[in-house]
C-alpha cells in the first residue's frame, strides 16, 4: 500500500531519506509532495489527496485538526528546527555571531518572509533579543522561504544570513553560528494524519516509523532538534 | 525521474494543443466581432495572467474543489475532480496561458483583413469554410506564436501547477517542480543538469517549430 | 434566363459618398457599368455580390431574389464570379490552389457532370500553364490578374461581376481573352456585369450601357442607342463610336472580305470565311467616317465603304470639331452612325441636319467572334 | 541632363524568370518600356530603383553610377519617384499623409527653395482636394491610383518611374494627367521611364520606347522610328500608328485649325491658337490612312488631308489587311507613315513597293500640349 | 500597502516600457534577417520562459552576485549591483517577459510586408525614417499585444521578481507577493481583496490600452 505525505519544504532532504528507510522495511511503499506549509495546507483544504501533513509549524497541523481535515490526537512535534546565522565567508562569523551581526559592513542580512516562514519569524526574535532590530531593519532582505533565504547567502549576493541548520548541516565551508535556543521560540514542525488517510494503513505505519528511532537517527543528523517531551 | 520528463512532455503538448484549439475561436471573435464590449472580453481573457501563479492556482483550487459547486458538477459529468489530476493541471495552465495564445492570433486574424474572406465567399466558400481554408491558413504566424508562448510558458511555469497538481510524483510533478525542488534542496548538480536538458529540449522544439513553419509556408511577401 | 432582368436598387451612404444607383438590365449578355473613378461603380458591385449591405436595396436576378427588405442572400450562397479591382489572390495559395479554390466548391453541388467551364480550358486560354505551381506573390501583375480572372470562371458563376479585369493586361492578352469572354455569355448565358475605362472594351463586349455619375444611375439602355445619343456626354468623347448589328451575307475568300449589311446599307469589311448568315458586331469610331457629297470615283480610293445617309443631328465638339449623328440609308431610315469632320469641313461642304450625305467609312471592324 | 543618358544592364534570374535587359536612352524626355505581360517591365523598374539587386547591373543615370560592380547605391539616395503597378498607398495615412509623406523628405535637402512640384497644383490637378482627409482604405481604385501618382511626384523626383500610372483611370482623368505629365518632362526636365500597355498612351508620351520581349530588350531607340520598323510587331498591331514632329506654320482661328509642317508635307489639324512656330507631335493611326492614287476634287470630302507619297515597304496583317509603309513626299525623301488598307485594295489599286501614292489622312490629332 | 501598490504599478509601468523598446530592434532584426541562423536566436529569447521563474531568478542571483564577473561589471560601472534592487527586479522582469513581446511586434512586423517599406525608400526615406514613420506604425497591433502581456505578466509574475528582489517593504515588495503571503498565512479574505483591487485595476488599464490603441487606429482595412 502506498501513502502520499505532504512535507513542508525545508523538510525535503530528511523526508527522502525517511522515505527510503521506510521503504527498505517493506510493507508499503511512500510518496512526497513538497511545498511550502502555507500552500499545502490551502490544498489540503480543497481537498487534496494527502494522507498525512509534515509541516513546518504547529499552527496549521493545529487548524486541521480544528476544522476536521484531519483526524483529531493524531498531531505529533516530529522535529524542531534549529536556527543557524550563516556566511560564505569563513572568517566572518567567530565564536558569537553577535559580534559578527553588529559589524559595520553587515550591509544586507538575508532572513526568511517572517509572515510566512517560520524561521524568519525566529530570526527577527533573536534580532530583537539582540537589540539589533532598529539597526538591521533597514539592510533585511527576505527570502520567501528558508531555501531561497538560504540561496541569497551562498550565491554571495547578501553575506549573512539566518538559514535553518538543516541546510547547512553537511556542509564544512564557511561560517557559522548555531543561535542558542533561548533567543527564540522553539520552531516546532508538527505532523498529522489527515482524513484521506485515515484508513490507510501506509500513512499510519509511516508516521509511527517517523516517531520511530530510525527515522530520530536522520531527523538529528540533518540537524534538527527533538521534542523531548513531545507525545511521540 | 523518467516519469516526471515524460509528465511534462504531455502536459506541454497536450496544453499547447487545447490552447490554440480553445482560443482560435476566442481570437477569431474578438478579431470579427463589432460589438462594443468586446474589448472588455479582450482584458478580461488577459486577466489570469495578473494574477500571481500560486494566486490563480488557489483560486481555482477552490473554484474546482469538490465543495464547491463548479466542482460538484464536474465530479458529477466527468466523475472525478480536477485538482490534482493530470487533466486539472491541464485545464489550470490552459486557462493561465491563454492570453499568450489569444493575443498573437487575433492580431493574425486581423492583419488578414476583409478582403481575402470576401473573395472565398465569392467562391461560394460559406463561412465555416473560409474560416478553415483561408482565415486559418493566412494566420498560421500567429497560430505559431501562441503555440511557442504557450508550450514555452507550460514547459517552465509551476505556481498554478503546483497549486492546482500537488506535486504528486507520476501524476502531477513536472520537470520545472523537479528542477525547483533540486534548487531548494541545494541539490545544484542535479538542477544544473535538469535545466540544461530542459533547455536543450525545449530550444530544439522552439526551433523546430519555426523551421517546420517555414516549410510549409507560403514564401515571403507579395512584391 | 432569356427575357429576364437583373434588377437593381442601392441607395445609401458610404462615408461622405451617397450611392442611389437603381436600373434593370437583361440577365444576358453583359451590361457595362461606366463612368468616371469614384462614381460608384465598384460599390454598386459589391451590393450586387452581397459583400455591401446596403439597407432598404433590392436585387432581383432573373426569378431569384436576392435582396429585397429583410431577405438578404448570403455572399457566399449568390452564384457571382467576382473579378475584383485588385486581383486579391490567396496569397497562401499557389496559383493552381487559387484557381481550384472555387472550381472545388461548384463542384459540390453536381459532382458527376462536368463543369461548365472546364480547368485545362480556362488554364491554356489565360496563358497560365507555366504558371500553375508558382505561389502567387512572385506573379507580374498581368499575371496576378489573368488568375483572378480564372479564379473566378471557374467557379462556375451563373452571373459574373468584373470590375476592369483587363485593365493590367497587354493587347494580345485581351484579344484573347474578349473572345473567350463573348462565348461564355453567348454559349453558357452567363450574364454578365462589367466595369470598364476603356470605351472600345466596351464598345466590343457590351449589348447595355449602364451609365454613371457621382453615385446616380444617369442612363441605361441598348450600347448604340446610348453612343449615339446626343444628350449623353458619349458622342462627344475623342474615341467616340457607333456599334452596329450586321448580317453577314456573302464572303470572298481570296480577300477575306465580307459583306455585310447593316439597317440602311451594306459594308465590306474584313471577315474569317464560314460566317454567312450570322449576327456580327461592326464598331466603327466616329473619326473613321468622313463626309462627301457625292461618293469618289470606284479603284480611286482605298475606302471600300461609301454608305448614303442622312444628317439626324450635330454635336460641336472641343471647339473645332463637329461630331454629326448620321442614320444610314438614303431616306435616314437606317441605322444611326457617328461621324467626326472639322468644322471647317463641315461648313465648306455646308453640312446641316436633315441633308442627303455620303459616309465614306475608313477602319471597320467586326469586334464580336464568329 | 542634356544629351546624357541612362544606362543600364541587368542580368540574372529571378526564380524561373531569367532577366537580361540593356538598353540606353536619353536622360531627357520619356522612355516607354513595352511588351507583354510577364516580359520584366516592372523587374525592369525595380531595378532601377534599387529594390531588386541583381549582382552585376550596371546603372548609370546621367553622370551619376547608380550600380556598377560592388558599387550600388542604396533605394532612398537615388531621387527617383516610383509609381508602383498596385497602388500601395500607406494604410496608416491619410490621403494627405501620403502626399505630405515625399514632399517632407526632398523639402530637407534645400528648404528655403519652393519645391518645383508644388502640393496645390498636384491636388487640383489629379483632383484630389475632396480626398485629403480620407483614409485610404475607402478610396475607390482609381482615387487610390491618382493619389499615388501624387505622392510620387511630390516627392520631387529626377527620375521618374511610372509602372502603369494611368491603368485604373477613366479616360477625362487620363487626358487630365498625361498633359501634365509633359509639362513635367519638359519644363523640368524630368525624364521618365514609363511602362503603359496603352500604346496611344505610349505613342502620345514617349520619345524612345523600349521594346521588351521574354526578360531582353528587342529594340530600343526613338519612338517613330521603332512604330514603322516593318521588322518588328508594332506594324502588324491593330492599333498600328506613326507620330510625327510637326512644325505649327499658320493658325485659322475662325475654325481652330492649324497649318503644320512635317518632313515631306503639310497637314492641317485642330490646334489651339498662339501656337504658330512651335514643334508639336502628330500621331496618325495606320488605319485612319487610306490610300488613292490621284488626290480627291477639292471641297468634295471631309477629309482635309491629302498628301503625296512614295511606297517603301508593306506588311501583310491579319491574313486579309496590308499595312503599307509609306515615306511622305512625293520624291519619298520625308518621314515615315502607316497605311492601313485591305489587301483586296491593295490588289484593285495595284500597289507595289516605290510607287507614288497619295495618303488620304482622316483623324489626324496634336497628342502633345502646347 | 500603499507602497506595495505604488512599487507594483512603478515596476509594471517600467517593464512594460524597457520590454517595448528592448524587443523591437530584437523584434526587427528576427522579422527581417535573412541570416539563416536567425531562428536559432529567435528560440534562444524565448527560452527565458522555459525556466521556472524561481530557477531563472536564481541563476540570474548567481549571474548578477558580485562575485560573478557580470555582477563585478555591472557593480564597477553602477555603483551597485542588481540584486534586491528596483533596477535588479525591472531587468528580470524584463528579461523574463522577453519572448511576450518579441513574439507579437515579430510577427507585427512580418505582416507588413516588404511594400511599405520599399515605398518609403522610394520616397527618400532612410532605413531608419521608414522604420520609425512606417513600419513602428504598421506594427502597432503588435506593440499593443506585448505590451499587453508584459504588463499583465509582470504583474502577476513574481517568482523572479521575489527572488532577485529579496521581497524588501518598499523597494522591491510587489502585490504578487503580498496576496500570495496572505494566501500563504491563510489571511484569504485579505488576499480576496487584494486580488479584486488588482484585478480591477489591471482590467481597466488593459480596456483602455485596447481603447487607445483604437482611437489612434487607422480604422479598418482595405476594401
Ligand atoms: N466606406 C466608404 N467610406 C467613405 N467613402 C467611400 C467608402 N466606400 C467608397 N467610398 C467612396 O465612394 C466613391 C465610389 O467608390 P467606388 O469604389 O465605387 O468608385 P468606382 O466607380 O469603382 O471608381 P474607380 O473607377 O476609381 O474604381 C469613392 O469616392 C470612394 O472614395
Ligand atoms: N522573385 C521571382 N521569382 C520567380 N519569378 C519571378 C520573380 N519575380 C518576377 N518573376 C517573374 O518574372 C516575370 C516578369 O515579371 P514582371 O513583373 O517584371 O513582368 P511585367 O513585364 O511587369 O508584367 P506585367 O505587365 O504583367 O506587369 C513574370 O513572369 C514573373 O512571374
Ligand atoms: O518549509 Mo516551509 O513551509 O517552505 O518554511
Ligand atoms: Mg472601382
Ligand atoms: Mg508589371
Amino acid at each position: 500500500e502506498e501513502a502520499l505525505i505532504a512535507v513542508a519544504a525545508n523538510f525535503t532532504a530528511a523526508a527522502r531519506d525517511i522515505g527510503a528507510a521506510f521503504e527498505a522495511e517493506g510493507g508499503h511503499s511512500v510518496t512526497f509532495s513538497f511545498g511550502s506549509t502555507g500552500k499545502l495546507y490551502a490544498q489540503i483544504a480543497h481537498g487534496a489527496p494527502f494522507h498525512a501533513f509534515l509541516a513546518a509549524d504547529v499552527a496549521r497541523p493545529e487548524k486541521a485538526e480544528a476544522e476536521g481535515l484531519a483526524v483529531s490526537g493524531s498531531r505529533f512535534t516530529y522535529a524542531l528546527g534549529r536556527l543557524a546565522l550563516y556566511s560564505p565567508d569563513p572568517d566572518r562569523i567567530g565564536t558569537d555571531g553577535a559580534v559578527a551581526l553588529a559589524a559595520d559592513d553587515v550591509d544586507r542580512l538575508a532572513i526568511a518572509n517572517p509572515v510566512t516562514a517560520p524561521y524568519g519569524a525566529a530570526a527577527l526574535e533573536v534580532l530583537a533579543a539582540l537589540d539589533l532590530t532598529d539597526a538591521l531593519r533597514a539592510r533585511l532582505v527576505q527570502g520567501d522561504t528558508i531555501m531561497q533565504t538560504h540561496q541569497f547567502v551562498v550565491t554571495g549576493n547578501v553575506p549573512l544570513g539566518f538559514v535553518a541548520l538543516a541546510q547547512i548541516v553537511g556542509h564544512t565551508d564557511g561560517s557559522r553560528w548555531l543561535v542558542p535556543q533561548d533567543l527564540y521560540t522553539p520552531l516546532r514542525q508538527d505532523a498529522v494524519l489527515l482524513r484521506a488517510g485515515a484508513d490507510s494503513v501506509a500513512a499510519r505505519a509511516f508516521l509511527d516509523f517517523l516517531r520511530g528511532p530510525v527515522a530520530r537517527d536522520i531527523i538529528t543528523g540533518y540537524g534538527y532538534g527533538l521534542d523531548d517531551d513531545g507525545r511521540g | 525521474m523518467a516519469t516526471v520528463v515524460w509528465l511534462t512532455l504531455q502536459l506541454a503538448a497536450v496544453v499547447t494543443v487545447v490552447l490554440l484549439v480553445v482560443s482560435t475561436p476566442i481570437a477569431w471573435w474578438l478579431a470579427r466581432s463589432k460589438a462594443p464590449w468586446k474589448e472588455v472580453v479582450g482584458a478580461l481573457v488577459t486577466l489570469p495572467l495578473v494574477l500571481p501563479p500560486t494566486v490563480l492556482g488557489f483560486y481555482l483550487l477552490v473554484a474546482f474543489s469538490p465543495s464547491s459547486p463548479l466542482g460538484q458538477a464536474i465530479e458529477g459529468v466527468f466523475g472525478q475532480g480536477l485538482p490534482f489530476t493530470f487533466e486539472g493541471l491541464v485545464v489550470a495552465s490552459v486557462l493561465h496561458s491563454l492570453p499568450f495564445a489569444v493575443q498573437p492570433i487575433r492580431n493574425a486574424f486581423e492583419a488578414i483583413g476583409d478582403r481575402p474572406l470576401e473573395v472565398a465567399a465569392t467562391l461560394r466558400a460559406s463561412p465555416w469554410a473560409a474560416f478553415w481554408t483561408v482565415a486559418v491558413p493566412l494566420a498560421r504566424p500567429g497560430f505559431l506564436a501562441g503555440a511557442i508562448l504557450g508550450f514555452a510558458h507550460t514547459m517552465g511555469e509551476f505556481g498554478v501547477v503546483l497549486m492546482i497538481g500537488g506535486n504528486i510524483p507520476g501524476e502531477t510533478k513536472v520537470l520545472s517542480i523537479a528542477i525547483y525542488d533540486y534548487v531548494e534542496t541545494l541539490e545544484w548538480d542535479k538542477a544544473h543538469v535538469l535545466a540544461a536538458g530542459m533547455l536543450g529540449f525545449s530550444f530544439t522544439v522552439l526551433l523546430a517549430m519555426r523551421l517546420v513553419e517555414r516549410r510549409l509556408g507560403w514564401g515571403g511577401q507579395t512584391r | 434566363m432569356r427575357g429576364e432582368t437583373i434588377t437593381a436598387a442601392f441607395a445609401g451612404r458610404l462615408g461622405t459618398f451617397a450611392l442611389d444607383a437603381r436600373f434593370e438590365v437583361p440577365a444576358r449578355g453583359v451590361a457595362a457599368l461606366f463612368g468616371a473613378s469614384g462614381c460608384g461603380k465598384t460599390t454598386v458591385l459589391r451590393c450586387v455580390a452581397g459583400l455591401t449591405r446596403l439597407p432598404g436595396g433590392v436585387l432581383r436576378v432573373g426569378r431569384d431574389v436576392w435582396q429585397d427588405g429583410p431577405r438578404f442572400r448570403a455572399p457566399h450562397r449568390r452564384p457571382v464570379g467576382y473579378v475584383f479591382q485588385e486581383a486579391s489572390l490567396f496569397p497562401h495559395l499557389s496559383v493552381t490552389g487559387n484557381l481550384r479554390y472555387g472550381l472545388r466548391r461548384a463542384r459540390q453541388g453536381d459532382d458527376d457532370a462536368a463543369p461548365p467551364v472546364a480547368f485545362d480550358e480556362v488554364v491554356d486560354l489565360l496563358g497560365l500553364a507555366r504558371l500553375l505551381a508558382r505561389p502567387t506573390a512572385v506573379l507580374s501583375g498581368g499575371e496576378r490578374q489573368r488568375v483572378a480572372i480564372g479564379r473566378a470562371l471557374l467557379s462556375q458563376p451563373r452571373l459574373l461581376l468584373m470590375d476592369e479585369p483587363l485593365a493590367a493586361l497587354d493587347r494580345p492578352s485581351k484579344d484573347d481573352i474578349l473572345p473567350y469572354l463573348e462565348t461564355l455569355h453567348d454559349a453558357l448565358a452567363i450574364p454578365v456585369l462589367y466595369v470598364s475605362h476603356d470605351i472600345a472594351e466596351v464598345e466590343r463586349l457590351a449589348d447595355t450601357l449602364v451609365l454613371m455619375e457621382h453615385g446616380r444611375v444617369r442612363a441605361v439602355g441598348p450600347l448604340a442607342d446610348l453612343l449615339a445619343d446626343p444628350a449623353l456626354p458619349l458622342v462627344r468623347a475623342p474615341e467616340a463610336a457607333e456599334v452596329l448589328d450586321a448580317v453577314v451575307i456573302d464572303h470572298d475568300p481570296a480577300y477575306g472580305l465580307a459583306t455585310v449589311a447593316v439597317a440602311g446599307g451594306r459594308l465590306v469589311v474584313p471577315a474569317e470565311a464560314g460566317t454567312v448568315g450570322t449576327h456580327r458586331r461592326l464598331r466603327i469610331l466616329a473619326s473613321d467616317v468622313s463626309l462627301c457629297r457625292s461618293p469618289p470615283a470606284a479603284g480611286a480610293s482605298s475606302i471600300l465603304n461609301v454608305l448614303p445617309a442622312r444628317i439626324t443631328g450635330a454635336q460641336p465638339t472641343d471647339g473645332h470639331l463637329v461630331t454629326v449623328v448620321l442614320a444610314l440609308g438614303a431616306d435616314g431610315a437606317g441605322a444611326p452612325l457617328l461621324a467626326r469632320v472639322t468644322r471647317k469641313s463641315w461648313d465648306l461642304l455646308g453640312l446641316a441636319a436633315g441633308q442627303p450625305i455620303h459616309a465614306m467609312v475608313k477602319g471597320v471592324a467586326l469586334v464580336d467572334r464568329p
